[in-house]
């Protein structure tokens, strides 16, 4: 079956999700939210009926009533195992930078802030980077301001931090301080990974292709997330799985 | 304690030059006319609180010079792109920026709230947006062993400003489930709401409307403001004017485009 | 990860022997049906903590010998006088007690809610309270000049026990005002909630039900029970028994007299 | 006119109440309930819309919708300006005990406990001790047991504390760590004060006797706060004031 690229980058991260009580989802992040139903379409198969999926862009799909503060209590409580960050730049160490490029008295570029970063990356098990430009822009030997490390000292509190980072062009997981290059996009190739790549990265002696997503995994997709997705991603859903907001 | 439905420009007299002002996240209701009122008075030198990230409120106080200090994690106007005032400040050093991450923001306002010093948190340890603030510190956990711990202290505005769906006659606003609100104004020493409308009755006379009212007991004036947060949206009340946010962005990508903004849509309009 | 209305014994299977429950004020809503069946089951070596008194239900699971430890600010039968199980308790020496203050209570569940080791809180110095909470710590506080303040470690229950007007058949738990049992919830690992009914819908998508809404995400199980809070009271519900908790104050003044209210209370009838 | 004890002391205790911002009254508290509703009808009378008046133990006349913890929130932020406590035991430095007599390790009795007055009396301004039995029993030269302290050490943030004593015999002051005869409830003498009393306190040379309620203030209670009180404490209402709930 053929797919278009946010159905794959979907079917990679919906894999990292794995089976966990509750994935949560920011603003703005409709391949993270198509994976993250995705999972859960594949928990209702599996009649376990996990993982709660949060989708902080849209009331429907949230239960806060506590405030804006029930996000973090909730993740601080252990309650979050899965969520995803970014990063105007992102470096080989795992740092996330939100803030700023150039100098910290004298910045040339402003980025929004660090929103929930600086506490979620400590705290969710598994955070899953996500940036789809993959240059030597974004991915960075070392970022200019650290919203949130990648690693901690052995005595600092931390319950979480990234376990990946999918792009574009490929699949990192990370581990130990360390990006490795588990798979490459069909399409692309590992010499063009490691030239558009700002960071040093392990590469296996032999990188396999990501493997395409399933019928099944495309079925769900197109029947099960994407009418479900419309209500909050109109126009993603439109564009990439042709559904309408009202299709369903 | 305050006297309800007082006129706009009234209401607004306890945010004084050179307050400390927190102003709630777009989802929990940005007060935008309470805003454009503040402009077009020409309050200066605000130290704002934006709990815990901002949109247009914030960019349009910065562009217009209202802001000295802002405290916030994020200024972005979300799919409108990044906010170009509010960028622009930084870049330009015009404001002093401390930048903050969510719960700290969250944190620092329930310290007020409870009357403590300091809230601990977990989290930003090793990253710069704890090394750049002198004013949170570091202490070995008590209760753990060499287990570092950061200390925020308590965020105590001098005003809290906030927009809501209505309030009744006893000073009482209706919040609903945005919680936060309440304890911004808890932790702030003044409180000015705008509400789209008044409601007949007493909101805490009703268990259920109770749950989500804010007693008027810590509110100081109240200014009504139907579409109060225009262009901005009201959660269950009315979505955000995507068009009108696209001008904005488009205006205030230059300083010119930007005063002409302010003319055309904050000086000339004297309500929403 | 609930199952809406199980059988009450079937819902409380997560307070096993030994466990911390959490349980609320009177007035916030005493889940005394789970209480009696909690003693029916023959629940042993709990770690109770009461946020932040209690009256008969303490009592009653004291004087029923469910209790090895009790975490409270006070228990009292109100206008009907001392409690005397638990008076009795704490003078034969058959209880733990770990006496505290409202405020220590609430903001030792707070630091659960947020995750953090633990919170400061002002006044105890100088207090016997303090002096025989060998977990409470004092420390200079890092934003002050020799200023001594109280440190309470994190309140984290096994279990939280509640008692609400109404759930739906999402698990959603209508909890009104009554926001410290939202706090009590979040820090506890589990949660268990009896209802008076189960509301047609969910809670979470009417804007006004949702402000008092603790969402199903939380809880573990539920189970209906009708005037779960008998003798008690449930605000703005039911007036609490008064002629029957004169009996109870009369009855438990012995232990002869409370094995008897036991007796035909307790055992004897299995509902309400 | 003539007039009740519990008419005199809810004089007494509005006349400490004053001019402030807001007075909380606790359960089971009907005599300060009627001082407060008093000083709030004074208030009135003036002009000037204070104090306001929460009776906690009413749903009616309490503004909380944050859960128990509110109170303290709110008395931490110093949006309490009065608060009454009382004891099993009041000592001369002005401690409170509300938990037992006799050695902690085994004491003889047990009272509630100390419900929030180990954190109210540090921060209310004006704490008010109402104990209406007054007696070598219940006034003693030292505690068992400190819920609260009467004074701290000056380093100690302390921005309340208590300022009188009322009992059914006489109204003590409270500074610098020690009461104060401030005068004799009619009917009482200072030699049965003094025969009562377990604690030393300063008595000046010359004490007066406690003014009778005028009878503006009599009218004012009778009339303005009876009524409202009936409808929380109505045995109480219909004992001194022969009021019932709807008597209005």
């Amino acid at each position: 079956m053929t797919f278009c690229p946010e159905e794959l980058l979907a079917s990679v991260i919906a894999d990292l999700i794995g089976d966990v009580r509750h994935v949560a989802v920011g603003n703005a992040s409709p391949i993270p939210a198509t994976a993250a139903l995705l999972a859960r379409e594949r928990g209702k198969l599996q009649g376990i009926g996990r993982p709660y999926v949060s989708l902080l862009g849209s009331p429907k799909h949230t239960f806060w009533t506590d405030g804006g503060r029930e996000l973090f209590d909730c993740a601080g409580q252990g309650r979050i195992d899965v969520f995803f960050l970014s990063g105007g730049q992102i470096d080989g160490h795992g740092n996330i930078n939100l803030v700023e490029i150039g100098p910290h008295e004298r910045p040339k570029v402003r980025f929004p802030g660090s929103f929930g970063s600086a506490y979620l990356y400590y705290v969710v098990p598994k955070v899953i980077l996500f940036r789809t430009e993959h240059s030597r822009r974004t991915l960075v030997p070392q970022v200019d301001f650290i919203s949130a490390p990648g690693t901690s000292e052995p005595n600092v509190f931390r319950t979480g931090g990234p376990i990946a980072l999918v792009t574009n062009r490929c699949l990192f997981s990370f581990a130990n301080g360390r990006f490795r290059l588990e798979s490459v996009h069909p399409g692309h190739t590992v010499e063009e990974v490691t030239e558009h790549t700002g960071f040093e990265f392990d590469r296996p002696a032999s990188v396999g292709e990501t493997p395409a997503p399933s019928p099944e995994t495309l079925r769900l997709m197109r029947e099960a997330v994407a009418p479900e997705l419309a209500a909050v991603y109109p126009q993603f859903a439109r564009q990439v799985f042709g559904v309408g907001a009202f299709a369903e | 304690m305050f006297q309800i439905a007082k006129p706009l420009d009234e209401a607004l007299a306890p945010v004084t030059d050179g307050s400390m002002l927190v102003v709630p996240r777009e989802v929990a209701g940005a007060p935008m006319a309470a805003t454009r009122a503040l402009i077009r008075r020409g309050v200066k030198r605000l130290h704002l609180v934006a709990l815990p990230t901002s949109s247009l409120q914030a960019d349009l106080m910065i562009g217009a010079g209202c802001v000295a200090t802002l405290e916030t994690s994020a200024v972005s106007l979300g799919e409108f792109g990044p906010a170009p005032r509010f960028s622009a400040a930084i870049t330009g050093q015009t404001i002093s920026m401390k930048d903050a991450t969510c719960p700290a923001l969250h944190a620092g306002l329930q310290a007020a709230e409870k009357g403590v010093p300091f809230m601990p948190l977990r989290g930003l340890i090793g990253s710069d947006v704890l090394k750049y603030r002198d004013d949170w510190k570091v202490i070995d956990n008590p209760f753990g062993n060499s287990d570092p711990i950061v200390l925020l202290p308590a965020i105590k505005p001098d005003v809290a400003l906030i927009h809501a769906p209505m309030a009744d006659r006893f000073g009482n606003v209706w919040i609903g489930r945005q919680r936060e609100l309440a304890t911004m104004v808890h932790a702030a020493a003044r409180t000015v709401a705008t509400v789209e409308k008044i409601h007949d009755g007493n909101l805490l006379d009703d268990s259920v409307l109770a749950a989500g009212t804010l007693p008027g007991f810590y509110v100081e004036s109240i200014a009504i403001a139907e579409r109060g947060c225009w262009p901005l949206g009201l959660p269950d009340r009315y979505a955000a004017d995507a068009e009108h946010l696209a001008l904005y962005a488009k205006m205030a990508a230059t300083a010119e485009g930007f005063a002409e903004y302010l003319d055309r849509y904050v000086y000339e309009k004297k309500a929403a």
